[in-house]
């Protein structure tokens, strides 16, 4: 097991990880830029190193500074958390050639799972169901009416190497294809340098449920459910719930073998989560994140199993020593990410926290960094802290998160815990009935009636 | 209790306004003073009322010093994260010692990261007041390492 | 309790207007005094956002004033959680109306409760200046009744 | 179910109680002295009466204001907690006779156990294991001497009447027996007004063991498992933990199921907690609690049942729905009583709160009702807090428990959270090895060495 981690991140992530080192008695090296260095994550940590100034490109993601820090505290291996340099090959290659290990998987699995093309290659290959659409890159604009006439519309097309939305049309018709095929190349040249671009069938009102695996370095896969990530605003997620109210136990457990013998058959290792749309009964794999995840405490919460514990865990050489059938899904959990936002115009509001209050009780919990006093600086992202509540049903899952937002108090700065107390009362998300545009509907209706 | 210790307390109120202050707070054993200015309120665009609540790990205090307190202009701050060298190998002599002068562009010492050695170079003119790190430490980002006047 | 250090504030607070000072705050192994300066009150900006839930509000600072404290001498209490009537039944006229002259030990309502009726009593005389229940109505211990004057 | 419940308590329990029920959409009334009207559990409640002035004999503890509370407001049910009028017969019994529900067992019961003396008769009756000792009260030297030489020597006087170490005398010998004898009559007679005073084989070296029961008003009895209490400090607990690590899986379900039978032949209702002194592998009924108790929360986290909703489910007339078998108990919990109180010296610390930062994360709980800036009263008891942790095994609990520690900030007041990192840190302790004793030994020892 290691002696000593660098935790290659800041925020919640950070704190979290640092928790699961400590209660495995792993020291922590909290890596830092100058504008945290009264951040959470520093003051608990065994060791901080301040590795670059506030802007993220020259701390965070600064690789050449975080493997120093690494190297001058006698870290033994850097746990990247997520965002940041977690998904990034080159680095996790850096940190094993000053021979340390990268937790996470290997760089070559992050590298061919990054790529949307080879990621998919690599989906269909090992089984996993793709939303139909082009084989590879499409070049030319016949080339894409073909593709669009045997898929069908409406289709959408996609950047390569992009994400975020960037370099994604949608086309309802062959006229329409023409433009957005043409405009998808010029955005994924300008946002990626890249303009490869690939057509897939556009599905109307999916779902957005994602798998997680865990694997060991010696072919133990183990599926811990999935999440229900679909309540999302400008494709970020807002409120996750596991297992998602969609599927029943049948369903689950199909694509659950299914994702578990996709990761065996790759050779996946370490923690990773398999994104699909799901629309009419029907899963379709949409990307993989070879990485932690913002959402992971709502699947702690319905396993039992404590998610980055076992991620450093298998990291380290430790076989996983239990399989599939010892997995056990129960109850129900909800996530809420409560940003510094106003909770209407969702204008970020860094600033100076006064009276910071979280709920406590039965089955509450608040992963964040935040403290009274703290002030949130304006050069990361907005959430300020994660609210996840568990129930022996959805039903209580729900009573009792009502009742936990009531109980939070955070002055000084706007948040979206309105946003989440207007959702949670609705009768759509009271029935499980949504899917990845309720959100934003829902935000429109509320802005007409106000 | 003991007489109100008020010789420290205008000795605090004097240091305030000679020093233009805000508010001074001052601890021992068994003793703490705080004095504020009553100076204009300055309104923050915060919540009605503000909890007194410190942090949860308080921030080391501000004291005010008789001691002349470098001012940031004068120090050298470490460009990155790594292990200083004041010399180019241990045989030879320092870059520079206190008391020396030295020009701009010239080299004060080596920061090996990455397996690279980069050198540190004076931004102006003056002299060599302080040497705040030892050779083969390493240090992070920012942190000082030398004092110019 | 020991008596208040009344020199000790009364010392603070001379040293307080002597300095023009804010606030001053004074604590040793046993005791801690505050004292804050009277100043206009600057009422800052109302929150941008109201806390959803009933707040842990800190509570509002207890300043040192010598203004006349708020008028709670005057103000007769319910002596218990109950229903408070007027007079003693709904034909009959109440037992005091504003501008009455009462007497000590005269019977002002009854409070009702466990079934019983408990009359409660003027302790001094006085002039009845306000009733601020409505018979009928229920009453927590401490809810102010009547103001006399 | 009820429509509201009133709360008729205070503190960190007041709010436990108001969270259950907010969860199940019942309405809340808090009752409050004038020394609480800033407290938590009347900021939170729906709505709020002040019932008395700041001494509880006039407030928490005045019947007839909480009862005439209860009417004005309209309150159904009335949750006593625990303290207070939670094992009041006379208060149970007002509160039925005015038509409301008091949300614990019926009044009788409460009686019966009230009493050491039936509380032992009902026991035996019952079959649960009891001390060796006299057969009710002992009313002479003589026939004292009579008794001691049956059961034999070290044997204990107490008072019939009593509780909290009052009127509790140690013989080894029949010379000090007269002594104890004597002197015990005279201490229950000044304390409870009541000399009758009875005589029990005297435990050395004994754990406190405690089963919680849960039963409706049907007959069905579920035991949800034991908690080790042993750590005491002058017969006050500082820290439980569930399961106890003395037992073993077939102890464990065997003093699970000899308690079951006893309170489905006693008629038991609603909750309830069995304390054992357990020595040489032996349980000895040592009294019945006719309530929720402090430490219900290791409880609940073991056996996933939120103990407090299933109190108010049952006491609304609602069956259990579940019986023993469906009881699973699984993982290891521990909860640290946190006391403002100095953590050498115990001197109770009220005062303002300055900052207060409770510790997040996964499994870790704190059920407590401070806040920032709130004024700890000096009327009540000095517990601000109780911190919770769970973990798959006894080792990653302990592990958890230590960190969370370690991130938990009170300023303002001196509290207990030393003297908690100092046991978890003792080998004693991280073994299991440790008895009733075993504390204050502890404490005398650190003594010695500082």
């Amino acid at each position: 097991m290691f002696e000593k981690v660098l935790i290659a991140n800041r925020g919640e992530i950070a704190l979290r990880i640092h928790r699961a080192c400590k209660e495995m008695g792993i020291k922590t090296v909290a890596i830092h830029s100058t504008a945290d260095a009264d951040a959470m994550h520093v003051r608990l940590a065994d060791e901080a190193v301040c590795v670059g100034p506030a802007p993220a490109r020259d701390s965070y993601l600064n690789k050449a500074a975080i493997i120093s820090a690494a190297l001058i505290t006698g870290a033994d291996a850097i746990h990247p958390g997520y965002g940041f340099l977690s998904e990034n090959a080159d680095f996790a290659e850096m940190v094993e050639a000053h021979g340390l290990t990268f937790i996470g998987p290997t760089p070559k699995m992050i590298r061919t799972m990054g790529d949307k093309v080879t990621a998919k290659a690599t989906a269909i290959a090992a089984g996993l169901p793709v939303v139909p659409g082009s084989d590879g890159d499409v070049r030319t604009v016949d080339a894409a009416k073909i593709v669009a006439e045997k898929i069908g519309y409406p289709v959408i097309i996609k950047a390569a190497a992009g994400g975020g939305g960037k370099g994604m049309k949608v086309a309802n018709n062959e006229t329409e294809l023409v433009e957005a095929f043409n405009l998808a190349k010029i955005e994924a040249k300008t946002a990626f340098g890249n303009d490869m671009v690939y057509i897939e069938k556009y599905l109307q009102t999916p779902r957005h449920i994602e798998v997680q695996v865990l694997a060991d370095n010696y072919g133990t896969v183990v599926c811990l459910g999935e999440r229900d990530c679909s309540l999302q605003r400008k494709h970020q997620k807002v409120l996750e719930e596991s297992p998602s109210p969609a599927l029943n136990k049948s369903q689950r457990e199909h694509i659950m073998e299914v994702v578990r013998k996709a990761m065996e058959k790759i050779g996946y290792s370490n923690l990773g989560t398999i994104e699909f749309l799901y629309e009419n009964g029907e899963f379709y794999f949409l990307e993989m994140n070879t990485r932690l995840q913002v959402e992971h405490p709502i699947t702690e919460m319905v396993t039992g199993i404590d998610i980055v514990r076992e991620q450093i865990r298998v990291a380290s050489g430790a076989p996983l020593g239990y399989t599939q059938k010892d997995v056990r899904i129960e109850g129900h959990a909800i996530e809420c990410r409560i940003n510094a936002e106003n909770p209407e115009t969702f204008i970020p509001c860094p600033g100076k926290i006064g009276c910071w209050h979280t709920p406590g009780g039965l089955w509450v919990r608040v992963d964040s960094a935040m403290y009274s006093g703290y002030r949130v600086p304006p050069h990361y992202d907005s959430m300020v802290a994660k609210l996840i509540v568990f129930g022996r049903t959805r039903n209580a899952a729900l009573m009792r998160l009502r009742r936990a937002l009531e109980e939070f108090v955070i002055e000084g700065v706007e948040t979206t815990i309105p946003l989440h107390q207007r959702i949670i009362k609705d009768f759509d998300f009271i029935d499980g009935q949504y899917n990845i545009h309720w959100l934003e509907k829902f935000l429109e209706r509320n802005k007409v009636k106000s | 209790m003991e007489n109100i210790n008020k010789k420290a307390i205008s000795e605090l109120a004097e240091l305030l306004e000679k020093h233009q202050l805000k508010e001074i707070e001052y601890e021992m054993s068994d003793i703490r003073i705080r004095v504020v200015a009553k100076g204009p309120e300055v309104i923050p665009p915060g919540p009605a009322v503000l909890p007194p609540a410190p942090a949860p790990i308080p921030e080391p205090v501000s004291v005010v010093s008789t001691a002349p307190i470098a001012t940031k202009e004068n120090q050298v701050k470490s460009p990155m994260v790594g292990v200083v060298y004041l010399s180019s190998d241990p045989n030879s002599p320092n870059f520079v010692n206190v008391g020396d002068m030295v020009g701009p562009g010239q080299t004060l010492c080596l920061i090996e990261a990455m397996k690279t050695f980069n050198p540190v170079k004076a931004e102006k003119a003056g002299k060599i007041k302080q040497i705040l790190v030892e050779s083969g430490t390493p240090v992070e980002f920012n942190e000082p390492l030398f004092i110019l006047e």
